[in-house]
């Protein structure tokens, strides 16, 4: 959790809503799994006051990337710094995904920026020769992003959106068990970005029981583990605890999360 | 840094290495990656209850300009655990550890003090009497100048190590709680917990807070701290911890000239993760740049 | 901006074609070159008092994060000028004036506003009860609820134009002096004036504002002020003035969802000169696209 | 007193301390006196809060330009801004100095960044051929700006500073009796930037029985005449009165002024 001064190789809008940040890492001597996150400080005035929380989207050998939705003020804060300045991050922070190397298939099940986090899963799944099949959600075709990533990692993608109208709870579902499972045996489900969809993956890997993973957000104060903003109820047996998204997550299994 | 000073303050009888320490609750044990425990002028874990408690609604904080507001609620698991495991993991530090209290009835402050106050790694104890968050729209003990007399006299009875109280700044007059606090018997006062404040999503028109209200931290507030600080210091000898809104080591030795012996540091961890150790070299620099040798020169020096 | 938009809200009988207006101390005559005052919901002119008064010491000013001290104190001319000379200059606008008094005792506040209240340009009274830049260490009569009730149940007897009390937000609980202010016979309430706070350099170690404390104003205050409206609301069924730390369309109407009826806007005009009209605009486009047509609806709309 | 969003021609440092700034005023249509000042937005962010006063130093056909000592936060924000960017500036504030132009010589004496509202002075007067004298006083030759330009107006410049030890009021007081007023009649005197230059000027104008004026400087908060923080006692015959040094001055008849 340590902070650093990164230096912007690149900073650019990628769509209407999105933002495309790279960034050298070579300097600072940090190892980066998918599913963990930086805490960004998108400018350097007191408002924006909060570092925001932003998943690694992929890991290089000498960079790193971000890909953000502008959302409010930080992330429109973001989108000033240009490449040569530097970006003071805070991390990496947070446990990432595991992946089981001996997986045949795996099923990722992104909506909107979620594909910022999954998209390092992809990557990873790629180096170790895993299958993934993925599940993009979005309100519009300009609002999928790194489709052609995904693919170059040899992931087999199913778009969905609300525009063509085929982003429905039930249409993924048939996706899944149609398209998908009717002819490949998932070993894992990883999902990141939408309720709607987390229940549904929850409750399809209930179902094939396979186990799955799920990234989840919350707001942050600390970003350290320190100060209980970014908490969340994980089942333990009979009974919940309470976690932190920023240190015990943002990464919990999929079985565990008590969906509100 | 060529000369030596001595960074020294003492608080309520006990000697600190230095007058920098974390504020309750935005610190814990996690943040060892990132900072130098044992630079700290004192250890003050999250305030903590008698019983597991399980904090508030969310969202549990919302930023505003140049601050934020939280309302974690005293998210605790109890005194069991904590005398159990979170003191044991600050233990190893050289930093004495002052545990901050937090309780729904004057009895049970009365309790967790006597039972923290007699481990022998607490070395003294700050009273949570300040708490926004607490039920009753944001009231709290130290609101009311007889009841934080009565309170702190009680608790006063049941241990000789230093008791600090802290303050609330959402009073009509913190000289009065003072000097309240002062005659209960306290050793030090925190001056002061956040503010209590409000935000609104004008899109949704929900409070940006789960918990509706919520205490305000950062440099923002820093004007209205630093002129109690000075206040308190017109009315009471007892040394005085200034908190909210430092970032800097400027900021924490304005506070000491307006009348701090010491100087607690929250929100600012949440932007830099090293700001204490950041904010003691600060001050080490100016110290230098003015040639003080003695921090305790600065406490109080305010020229008016 | 298409659709008709009904702007006007009603402060204590006093109908205001839109609610945003200048804050007492932050605005002069002379601002008519930067902006159109027929375009305010209402003038009103910087607090006076009976007699010719100097004001404070310098420097009277001083900037911290997201906000600034003043301490002006009362600088003016005395009611006799203000009579015949800055009524005159406000007269001509369609905005209607409501005249700010401030006075060192309750007589003298009585007989400001009776003389004051004669004036046929003069359509509402605004009482400043809450100045902390007056004698006695930042104390105000706005401090004292019973000295709240007792003021303004005087200055009642003398006028039946509407009265409006600005609270200070520098007290325990906000809502006990708005309900005694209410029960003085007040018939809309300022929330609120300036945080007492200082600032102090600490490089001459000397504070930063000649009159050692003064009133914080600007963004940094706003939560703060929101969570007071809010509270206020809750217990008193008079009209809100929001007021503290409006820098945007967005800040007026978070102030508005909170429960105010009307909001003051001061410091923002420092930064922008067309600060207000500006507000009215952002406020308008709000409206605009979230298809609403009367502006009270957004009054106290909070969700919870 | 509009607000105006000036384009940055150039921001450079021209010393250790000062920093040089030109202004694109071709568009604003508003007309500039020697002494008015703006009131310049440092930087687009709530700290530093408040605006800057500064003086316009040059004032051109379709520019000015303000020279600007980097003392706080204020100041050294400014320095980031950068040429094509635009300046968020009021004004111009307030009323600027008199010259008359049937005026011989005039004797300018400016203290440190003094010079930065003189300047405009000596400008002006070299338009209407009124020849000027120039005492200028700092702390060292590196602090001493605008000599150049000065001259380029056919001003005599005296220089004095606390590194070669000619600046004490003594030195100026001589160079202005034995080396100026011996050999010429000086018409008008002007000052700026310094209290104990000031008296010194008052008191040789009073015994010369010559006009003067003088640049006044106090902590502003609106700089709109409003708020009454930038307040100054001026005589008016037998009393003092109150004035606003952003709207009434910053520039007042030397003679009045109540020295402190
Ligand atoms: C672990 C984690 C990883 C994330 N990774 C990405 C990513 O790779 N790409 C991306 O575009 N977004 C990501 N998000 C969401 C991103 O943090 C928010 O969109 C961002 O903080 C919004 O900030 P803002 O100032 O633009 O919006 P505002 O709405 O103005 O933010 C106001 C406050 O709310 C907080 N906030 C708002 N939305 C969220 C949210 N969804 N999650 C947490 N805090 C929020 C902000 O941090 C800030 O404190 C991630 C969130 C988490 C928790
Ligand atoms: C009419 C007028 C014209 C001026 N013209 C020039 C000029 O051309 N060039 C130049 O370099 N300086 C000029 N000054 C002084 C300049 O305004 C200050 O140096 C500047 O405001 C300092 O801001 P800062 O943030 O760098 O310093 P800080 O010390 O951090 O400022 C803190 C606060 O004090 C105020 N302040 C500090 N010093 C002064 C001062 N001397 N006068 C007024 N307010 C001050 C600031 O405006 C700010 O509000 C002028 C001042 C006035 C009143
Ligand atoms: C997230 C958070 C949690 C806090 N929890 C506590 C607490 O448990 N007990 C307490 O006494 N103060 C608590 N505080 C208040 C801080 O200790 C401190 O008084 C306040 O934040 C002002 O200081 P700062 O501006 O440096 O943050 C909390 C503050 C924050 C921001
Ligand atoms: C320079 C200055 C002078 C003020 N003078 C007065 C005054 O005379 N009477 C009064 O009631 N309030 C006075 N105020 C307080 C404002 O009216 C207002 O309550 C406060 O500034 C908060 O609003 P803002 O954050 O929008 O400025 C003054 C404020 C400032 C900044
Ligand atoms: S953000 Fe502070 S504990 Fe997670
Ligand atoms: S700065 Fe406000 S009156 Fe001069």
């Amino acid at each position: 959790m340590q902070r650093h001064q990164a230096n912007v190789l690149s900073n650019k809008q990628v769509s209407n809503r999105y933002w495309h940040m790279v960034v050298d890492i070579s300097e600072l001597n940090i190892d980066v799994d998918p599913g963990q996150f930086f805490q960004v400080r998108c400018a350097d005035t007191y408002f924006p006051f909060l570092r925001r929380p932003l998943s690694v989207y992929r890991i290089n050998e000498d960079t790193i990337e971000f890909l953000y939705l502008v959302k409010g003020q930080g992330t429109s804060a973001m989108t000033k710094i240009q490449a040569g300045q530097s970006l003071d991050m805070m991390g990496p922070v947070g446990e990432g995904f595991s992946l089981d190397p001996s997986a045949g298939n795996i099923l990722l099940v992104a909506r909107g920026v979620g594909v910022a986090t999954l998209a390092a899963v992809a990557q990873a799944a790629c180096r170790q020769q895993v299958k993934c099949y993925a599940i993009m959600s979005a309100r519009s075709r300009d609002d999928l992003l790194a489709i052609e990533f995904l693919e170059d990692y040899g992931a087999e993608v199913f778009i969905v959106t609300e525009e063509e109208g085929t982003s429905d709870v039930e249409n993924v579902k048939r996706i899944i068990k149609e398209d998908i499972c009717a002819t490949t045996v998932i070993d894992a489900i990883y999902t990141c970005g939408s309720r709607r969809l987390s229940k549904l993956s929850q409750s399809i890997a209930n179902e094939l029981h396979i186990p799955g993973e799920i990234a989840l957000e919350e707001h942050m104060g600390c970003g350290m583990g320190a100060c209980f903003s970014c908490v969340c109820d994980i089942r333990e047996g009979d009974t919940t605890k309470s976690v932190r998204v920023c240190t015990e997550g943002p990464v919990f299994p999929l079985h565990k999360v008590v969906m509100e | 840094m060529t000369s030596r000073k001595n960074m020294q303050v003492i608080i309520g009888g006990l000697t600190l290495n230095n007058p920098i320490m974390p504020a309750s609750g935005a610190f814990g044990p996690e943040m060892e990656q990132a900072l130098d425990f044992n630079r700290l002028g004192a250890i003050v874990p999250k305030s903590i209850t008698k019983f597991p408690q399980p904090g508030n609604a969310k969202p549990r904080v919302c930023e505003t300009n140049g601050g934020m507001i939280n309302s974690i609620g005293i998210q605790s698991k109890g005194i069991e655990y904590f005398l159990a495991h979170t003191i044991p993991a600050f233990d190893k530090f050289q930093a004495p550890i002052i545990a901050s209290v937090s309780a729904e009835s004057l009895e049970e402050f009365v309790d967790v003090s006597a039972t923290l106050a007699n481990h022998k790694s607490i070395r003294g104890l700050e009273l949570n009497i300040s708490c926004p968050n607490l039920k009753g729209d944001g009231k709290a003990f130290g609101m009311d100048a007889a009841i934080t007399r009565e309170l702190i006299s009680q608790v006063r009875t049941v241990t000789t190590k230093p008791i600090i109280a802290k303050l609330t700044p959402n009073v009509t007059s913190i000289q009065e709680i003072a000097v309240a606090a002062e005659k209960g018997g306290a050793d030090g006062l925190n001056v002061a917990n956040t503010m209590l404040a409000m935000a609104i999503d004008v899109d949704t028109r929900r409070p940006l807070i789960g918990n509706v209200m919520g205490g305000f931290s950062g440099p923002a507030v820093k004007p209205i701290i630093v002129r109690m600080i000075y206040q308190v210091a017109q009315v009471s000898s007892l040394p005085i911890i200034g908190c909210g809104g430092v970032m800097s080591g400027r900021d924490a030795i304005e506070m000491m000239i307006a009348g701090a012996s010491a100087v607690q540091v929250g929100t600012a961890s949440f932007i830099n993760p090293t700001a204490l150790t950041d904010i003691l070299a600060e001050i080490e620099e100016y110290m230098e740049q003015n040639e003080i040798t003695e921090i305790e020169e600065l406490i109080g020096s305010i020229i008016i």
